[in-house]
């Protein structure tokens, strides 16, 4: 841990997504603005002490809209992933610890949802599911499942002929016991570093389902929506799209670099062990 | 080889076998008739009818399965009815800007990926390093759609550098076709750059620490010599793993940045698909993209192991 | 059994061009009692023609779903179809009719068939010149069962060819209209040897041919030298750019010689002179439709209520940046039947709360409101309308959903309870009016009103056109007293060319005429 | 003396990788026609290099692999016909103790936990403060402070990891101790150590040991019964005095003269 | 008066955080020797002889009041000279298990390396020696052996051609870590008499690693135990096995397997 607090990128990573959690814990007791409120006289405000990061096209408060979306942005990344995780790691120890033809065929599973685009396969879940919130975190979920069972797949191999696992073999522990005393909690620190890494990624997707009108529905709002009401005043109104490109980014940032330095670290004590 | 070879085609069909049904079952359920949906606001009942039989529409989803699958491997992947045209045709239309795009985007990301990667293993944790694993991380959180409207806004639109929109084929010119796509390929670039940098950066790190590198140093090797021939040779073969993945990535980046750029391409001819609820060409380009994900993967694997003598001559002694 | 298709108003999000100049081979369905002209300008000065200027770029935002005329429906098709086809009538931007390939025609005394004489030496694109049986051949292709709009043309009977150049249709019921049903895009007369292809491989009369068409790239027309009245232009590029970003830098960029915009945009080109700005009244309307099966909107005071509740003028300038004119029934201003009634129902909330009260909602109600996804102006509109709604008590539950949802729940099964939605307008005002009708399968409303259905069968038979134009006026006050809908407005169709591009004209349908098009030096 | 253990027959194959798929399919033998019998408080020791099958061997015996062919008998009874009380006699009465002793701890365990996890697993009446001090009692038999509970396996070092190893083998008091390679990845003084705690305890507890090794100081030290093995097959088995001290396969005379080159060189 | 080839007084290494790894060790090794480290793992060898080859990682940290190399003071001497004069007058064989040949190069162009480098000649003659070392060490087929990869060649295949490889520039010192640990004891034995051979028919100097004391006892002439990073013993073979003074090295030399009929002596101890 002493090692993770020396890293300058880890400590970035805890600043940027602390402010954006700070976001949006202040969002539930204060709002500069009501976010969904329409004042179309005063649209396409440029930043002022009123409206700190200006308003958009219908004249909403830019800032509270920022800071309701983060709300989504946290909930969707932190649930989606765990769906994935959760899902992902069942496949991926059944697949490690059977044989045969459960095995491949869990494996081709895996591979063929590998082989989806990530956008492609969310699109294709929302485009059947339908559009909306829960969805997408459904969509973005079950993307997020072959990236978890892949890695707990290798990892239960890894593990399951250490020695220690012979050892439990031989004095008589059934396979689900192995299975859950002995074997998740080995590879768990890892699950739980890929989990903080994917938390970004699930919070990219869902910007880029909402900025193809996929995610979270007006006039609700999120980044990716935001960014994509914005697309029509690139050119009129160019500063629209800066606050939610730049959060999003913070966001993402930040979650990427906690993954990896944790993850960074973990190679290094294992090297080291 | 040839054995691992038959072995990897097996399973890539398993795959793909697995894939044509998800793609098939999922877009069964997709919401929007496409029978009423191309008759527009002119459907009865009677015309739905006719018209979902002969679209073939009307038998038991695994009877159409059945048949789109058979269909689909004797070459007739069918008819969007979107366009009135047949879907290979559509596709291979489609292909060039693509595979340009792809193409442009891997020869600018990974020489970058290489330099970066290689420099920051060589100067662990030095300023250079810290600043190519910030860009990298920079690249990662960066949306790609997002930088795509940014680019739009000021290197097309603003400065007039590039094209806004269009493709430009390569019969009428190379650098002219390069030129219209390099833009989206720059953003597509950016977001292969960081996985790529990564899995350099971290098999150069693990070159460097082998016992070969030691040898070099009593041989009394140079430290240009020994990084080289040595090091990089570890390396440099460790991104051929994550090509298939790249070009995933490329694949999925395509659909929001040749939306936004204009381009023809697979990715836009995919929401356009998806947008017009065309079955027949979602399914068809869906199953395009992910053989093509598939089988490079294989071709990456085969290549993989023809270069790493490692697995190549592995089995002998195991 | 009549069956009057009204074309969903689609093309809204960036690009909706409206007819440029001249006209050729489309045809308006002007029956005796349609339209008048919609606005028509033409562009640049007026000076001479640049003779060595002959390449012309357009920005569609829409891919056209296939060349073939008769086997369509989208708007953003027959653009570009009826530059390539042609039909037997057409319609001036000022909404009369005129020769295409018919040189003349008669309508008999009971008004049940109509006689075309054809003009000779017509020739398709394939070099076979054109005649009785083409004609006879494309109708009955059009009444057949893969079209969409066989049932527009069901009340024609039988159709006789009298020799090489005469041909004649014979109706069922009396249709006052008739000769509108000759002039629309879809009854583009086509060979019946290249029937198979059209589609990808149009084979038409008209003063262009297709030289190539790469889907989401671009659409290449070239001039056909045969045509009886050619075009200015040798060459016509249509570029598909979705992006309104793309079409503006491009236009900017001189990539482009013509592009659609949305209000927010004419700041970009206003004052400057290399540019034209084309502001034209569109003959369609915008409405938020209500479905009257609901409890609640089937009293007419909550319908009532809505329409108190909404700016319209706000509205109109926050969707549409004030490009728009407010309307207060289903009827375009720009067509000769159209009656003011904007001040029928005018924006009060306190009001609405009233009647919201005495209709028994004082706690307030809610609503679904489902919004066509591809139409970001009626997404943008439903917004802002809940806005409203919300500050009298209706709580407006927006949901977005793709086109074909749209399509098959909220317009076919009416699934519903409020939509943003637009109609294009045509020439013929029952075609316009006749989804109000009790019976009516377009009746997405679920509207009934007895004296609606009377006026839709009077009118029909009314073979006086000022009587006529007072049945219309009083069904137009009908509907702003009863609200089915709130109706917004009439759009402004905004377009903006470079200064030297001239000779654009548009017109009461939904075509562009490339061939009156030039450049000036 | 009564046998505990008796292997009868056992062959293991494994297939071998084809080289092309119309390939016939080709084994390897592994272990190839093995039998012996494990008596009451004695040591039988497998001797052989890395690759001769000695290790497959002892998992066979103890189950943690199936053997192609051949059965394992436990007292008597064949280990794949048993009811299940009979088969959790069986896993209580063979224990083992493996090769690298910090890889066979759960790295994420502390060493008490590690060591009550065994009577977790085949105690009905497991009783947590009994158990403990049992383990407490077992610790001092192995020469280990009870301060050493609290500790990671990272935080130990081989030597008292193997004491740990040996401490938990013993818990369950097996009849056999099946010793695979178990002091090889020891420093040689540390060895010695182990040895002769192994020797201490099969004297008090009269355990019966399975001792296999590549070392055959190891194995001479260890063993009353000797078996030499090569490539899966047992080249020469016997009382280890006489196997050793006369060998008569050529195998067997390289593998002492370079292991006990010393002896000679003072011999010469 | 014989040729020091190397000559190590009070080498002292310690970590970046200032603990000791070596604490002291001198050691030298003299023209025509065979001379053997031997200790447990851990005890600080390797490192000793890492620090003699200029091989230490560099954030540790290294003094000594004396290193000479070949009659050199490698203290002295610029990075440049001390790549060449190790590169070009010591030859080191390394342990087998571990990848000191690059896997993804063939043989051929790797074990001419030194000899190029060096100036000692083209590539050509390079392979020619090596085709000549290569039979000296006992391979059969040296060209074949040079169009392989490591991978494809079993480990004393490897050790052999490791031992030809620092053969190639006729050094004057061949630095052995741990050569055959891993390797079968049949093949243990035959690299070491190769060791032997080169160090008997070419006068080769040889410092030979090991944790094997019967090894070392077979094979050197003198020794040096270490201990937890100290040199607790130096001198002749058969003076340290016979009259062991370290109580560390006593231990050692008594745990020696021997066949004779007391082997129940440590439990009686």
């Amino acid at each position: 841990m002493s090692r993770l607090r020396n890293n300058k990128l880890f400590v970035l990573g805890i600043i940027l997504v602390s402010m954006v959690v700070g976001l949006c814990a202040v969002s539930f007791f204060y709002l500069p603005h009501d976010p969904n409120v329409m004042n179309t006289k005063e649209r396409l405000l440029s930043p002022s002490v009123e409206y700190l990061l200006g308003t958009d096209q219908f004249g909403r408060d830019i800032l509270s809209r920022i800071m309701v979306s983060s709300r989504y942005a946290l909930f969707i990344g932190l649930v989606s992933v765990s769906i994935g995780a959760a899902i992902g790691l069942f496949i991926g120890a059944i697949a490690a610890t059977s044989k045969g033809i459960i095995q491949g065929l869990l494996m081709r599973m895996i591979d063929g949802l590998m082989a989806f685009p990530g956008i492609l396969l969310a699109m294709m879940l929302v485009a059947v599911l339908g559009e909306g919130l829960w969805n997408a975190v459904l969509a973005i979920g079950i993307f997020m499942i072959p990236v978890f069972a892949r890695l707990s797949y290798s990892l239960v191999l890894d593990q399951k002929d250490e020695l220690y696992i012979k050892a439990a073999q031989s004095y008589g522990t059934s396979r689900t016991r192995i299975i859950f005393k002995h074997l998740l909690p080995t590879i768990m620190p890892r699950i739980i570093t890929q989990f903080s890494a994917s938390i970004g990624n699930a919070i990219l997707i869902e910007s880029s389902l909402s900025f193809l009108g996929l995610g979270v529905q007006p006039p609700d709002a999120s980044w990716g929506l935001m960014l994509s009401e914005s697309r029509q005043y690139t050119l009129t109104y160019p500063f629209l799209s800066v606050p939610p490109g730049i959060i999003l980014v913070i966001t993402v940032l930040g979650f990427n670099l906690i993954g990896d330095a944790v993850n960074d670290s973990m190679v290094k004590r294992r090297a080291a062990a | 080889m040839l054995n691992f070879i038959i072995q990897r085609l097996l399973s890539g069909i398993g795959v793909l076998f697995f894939i044509s049904i998800i793609t098939f079952v999922v877009l069964m359920w997709i919401p929007g008739n496409p029978a009423l949906l191309s008759l527009g606001t002119d459907a009865t009942p009677e015309k739905v009818e006719a018209l979902k039989e002969s679209m073939g529409l009307h038998v038991p989803w695994y009877e159409q399965y059945i048949n789109w699958l058979i269909g689909f491997l004797s070459g007739d992947w069918g008819t969007s009815y979107v366009f009135g045209e047949e879907i290979l045709i559509l596709i291979t239309q489609r292909l060039p800007v693509t595979l340009s795009l792809a193409a442009l985007s891997l020869t600018i990301a990974i020489p970058f990926a290489v330099m970066f990667g290689v420099i920051s293993a060589l100067y662990q944790n030095k300023w250079i390093d810290y600043m190519a694993r910030s860009l990298m991380q920079l690249g990662d959180a960066v949306p790609q759609f997002w930088l795509a409207l940014l680019f739009l806004v000021f290197f097309a639109a603003g400065y007039g550098w590039f094209p806004v929109a269009g493709f430009t084929p390569m019969e009428e010119g190379f650098w002219v076709s390069v030129h219209s796509i390099l833009l989206p390929s720059i953003v597509l670039a950016i977001g292969q750059v960081g996985p790529l940098i990564r899995i350099i950066r971290s098999s150069m790190l693990s070159s460097l620490e082998q016992d070969y590198m030691l040898m070099t140093r009593v041989n009394g090797l140079s430290r240009t010599r020994a990084i080289g021939k040595y090091a990089l040779r570890g390396a440099i073969i460790a991104p051929l793993t994550i090509v298939g993945m790249q070009l995933a990535g490329i694949l999925g980046g395509a659909v929001l940045v040749e939306s936004i750029f204009a381009l023809p391409g697979i990715g836009r001819l995919l929401l356009m698909a998806v947008e017009q609820r065309d079955l027949i060409l979602l399914q068809g380009v869906v199953f395009f993209i992910t053989s093509a994900v598939v089988i490079v993967n294989i071709i990456t694997d085969i290549l993989y192991r023809l270069v790493n003598p490692m697995i190549r001559f592995g089995g002998n002694h195991e | 059994m009549k069956h009057f298709k009204i074309t969903l108003f689609v093309a809204m999000l960036v690009v909706f061009l409206v007819a440029c100049g001249g006209e050729e081979e489309t045809g308006s369905e002007p029956n005796e009692s349609s339209s008048n002209p919609t606005g028509d300008e033409e562009t640049g000065d007026s000076s001479e023609m640049n003779s060595e200027k002959t390449e012309l770029n357009m920005a569609l935002s829409v891919d056209p779903d296939g060349l073939d005329p008769h086997r369509t429906t989208a708007a953003s098709t027959f653009q570009i179809t009826n530059n390539i086809y042609d039909t037997l009538v057409k319609v001036t931007p000022d909404g009369e009719f005129e020769e295409g390939l018919a040189e003349s025609w008669e309508t008999s005394d009971d008004g049940l068939t109509i006689t075309f004489t054809l003009r000779d030496g017509v020739v398709f694109h394939n070099g076979r010149e054109m005649t009785a049986e083409d004609v006879k051949y494309s109708f009955e292709r059009l009444k057949g069962e893969e079209s969409p709009r066989a049932g527009d043309f069901a009340n024609i009977v039988e159709i006789n060819v009298i020799d090489e150049k005469t041909v004649e249709f014979v109706t069922e019921e009396l249709n006052v209209a008739l000769l509108s049903n000759f002039a629309y895009p879809w009854t583009a007369i086509v060979p019946e040897e290249a029937s198979n292809d059209l589609r990808n491989n149009p084979v038409g009369t008209g003063p262009f041919k297709l030289e190539e068409w790469i889907p989401q790239q671009h659409l290449v027309l070239v001039k056909n030298e045969d045509y009886y009245d050619p075009a200015h232009l040798e060459k016509v590029t249509f570029k598909m750019m979705p992006d309104a970003t793309s079409q503006v830098s491009a236009l900017q960029a001189g990539e482009l010689d013509v592009i659609g915009l949305t209000g927010d945009l004419v700041g970009q080109f206003e004052g400057n002179d290399q540019f034209t700005i084309l502001e034209n009244q569109a003959n369609s309307i915008q409405l938020m439709a209500m479905n009257l099966e609901n409890e609640a909107l089937s009293d007419v005071r909550v319908r009532q209520a809505i329409d108190l509740a909404v700016d319209k003028q706000a509205l109109i300038e926050a969707v549409w940046w004030g490009y728009g004119e407010e309307i207060g029934s289903h009827y375009p201003p720009i067509l000769k039947e159209y009656v003011d009634t904007n001040d029928t129902i005018t924006y009060d909330p306190e009001r609405a709360k009233e009647l919201l009260a005495e209709a028994g909602y004082a706690e307030g109600l809610e609503l679904d409101m489902y919004l066509p996804a591809s139409y970001q102006a009626y997404v943008d509109a439903g917004q802002v309308i809940a806005d409203e709604l919300s500050k009298v008590g209706i709580t407006a539950n927006i949901e977005i959903v793709e086109w074909a949802t749209w399509l098959s729940d909220v317009y076919t099964n009416r699934q519903y309870d409020l939509t943003v939605v637009g109609h294009t307008g045509r020439l013929d005002p029952y075609v316009l009016l006749s989804r109000y009708h009790t019976e009516s399968g377009e009746n997405y409303f679920n509207y009934s009103n007895e004296r609606v259905d009377e006026i839709l069968t009077l009118v029909q038979k009314e073979r006086d056109e000022d009587v006529r134009v007072a049945l219309y006026q009083e069904m137009q006050e009908i509907l702003a007293e009863e609200v089915p809908a709130l109706y917004i407005q009439s759009p402004t169709i905004l377009m903006v060319t470079a200064s030297d591009v001239a000779g654009f004209k548009t017109y009461p349908i939904d075509i562009y005429e490339m061939k009156d098009v030039y450049f000036t030096n | 003396m009564k046998t505990i253990l008796e292997a009868r027959h056992i062959v293991k194959a494994f297939k071998l990788k084809k080289q092309h798929l119309f390939e016939k399919q080709t084994f390897v033998q592994a272990v190839d026609h093995i039998s012996f019998q494990v008596k009451e408080g004695q040591t039988i020791g497998i001797v052989g290099e890395s690759g001769s099958g000695k290790s497959t061997v002892s998992e066979i015996i103890g189950d943690l692999q199936k053997p192609t062919s051949g059965t394992v008998k436990y007292f008597g009874k064949d280990i794949g016909t048993m009811t299940k009380e009979e088969y959790q006699d069986f896993r209580r009465g063979v224990q083992f103790v493996f090769q690298s002793p910090k890889d066979s701890l759960h790295p994420f365990y502390t060493i008490q936990e590690n060591l009550l996890e065994p009577l977790k697993v085949s105690s009905s009446t497991y009783n947590k403060d009994d158990a403990l001090k049992e383990v407490t009692e077992l610790l001092g038999k192995v020469n280990l402070d009870e301060s050493i509970l609290k500790k990671h396996p990272s935080e130990i070092s081989g030597g008292q990891a193997q004491r740990v190893a040996i401490a938990r083998a013993l818990l369950l008091k097996p009849k056999v101790i099946i010793c695979d390679e178990c002091v090889s990845a020891l420093d040689l003084s540390i060895q010695a150590q182990i040895l002769d705690l192994l020797k201490e305890l099969q004297v008090e507890f009269g355990t019966s040991y399975v001792f296999i090794s590549h070392d055959i100081g190891a194995v001479y030290k260890m063993s009353d019964y000797v078996m030499v093995m090569n490539q899966g097959k047992v080249l020469e088995e016997g009382e280890t005095e006489q196997v050793l001290l006369h060998p008569e396969h050529t195998y067997t005379k390289t593998l002492i003269q370079s292991s006990f080159s010393i002896e000679e060189d003072e011999v010469v | 008066m014989k040729n020091k080839w190397i000559h190590l007084e009070d080498l002292r290494v310690s970590d970046a955080y200032g603990r000791d790894i070596i604490r002291q060790a001198s050691m030298e090794l003299f023209e025509n020797e065979f001379v053997g480290i031997v200790g447990e793992s851990g005890s600080g060898k390797t490192m000793t002889v890492k620090a003699i080859l200029d091989l230490l990682p560099e954030e540790l940290n290294m003094t000594c009041s004396k290193n000479e190399v070949l009659g050199q003071n490698l203290l002295k001497l610029s990075g440049k000279e001390r790549k060449r004069l190790i590169g070009s007058g010591i030859g080191f064989v390394p342990q087998n298990t571990i990848a000191f040949l690059h896997p993804l190069i063939k043989i051929k162009h790797q074990i001419g390396e030194a000899f190029i480098t060096h100036g000692m000649g083209n590539k050509k003659l390079a392979k020619e020696k090596a085709i000549h070392l290569l039979e000296k060490v006992g391979i059969r087929e040296p060209k074949r052996v040079l169009n392989s990869y490591p991978i494809q060649l079993s480990g004393g295949m490897k050790q052999r051609v490791n031992i030809a490889m620092a053969l190639m520039t006729d050094p004057k010192v061949i630095v052995a870590d741990e050569p055959t640990t891993a390797l079968d004891t049949v093949i243990q034995k035959q690299v070491l008499e190769l060791l032997k051979e080169v160090h008997d028919k070419d006068g080769v100097s040889i410092l030979f690693i090991s944790h094997d004391l019967k090894i070392v006892k077979q094979f050197c002439h003198r020794v040096y135990v270490m201990y937890k990073g100290n040199v607790v013993e130096a001198g002749k073979t058969k003076e340290i096995f016979q009259h062991p003074k370290h109580t560390y090295t006593k231990e050692l030399i008594s745990l020696l397997p021997t066949l004779s009929k007391d082997k129940h002596m440590a439990e009686t101890v």
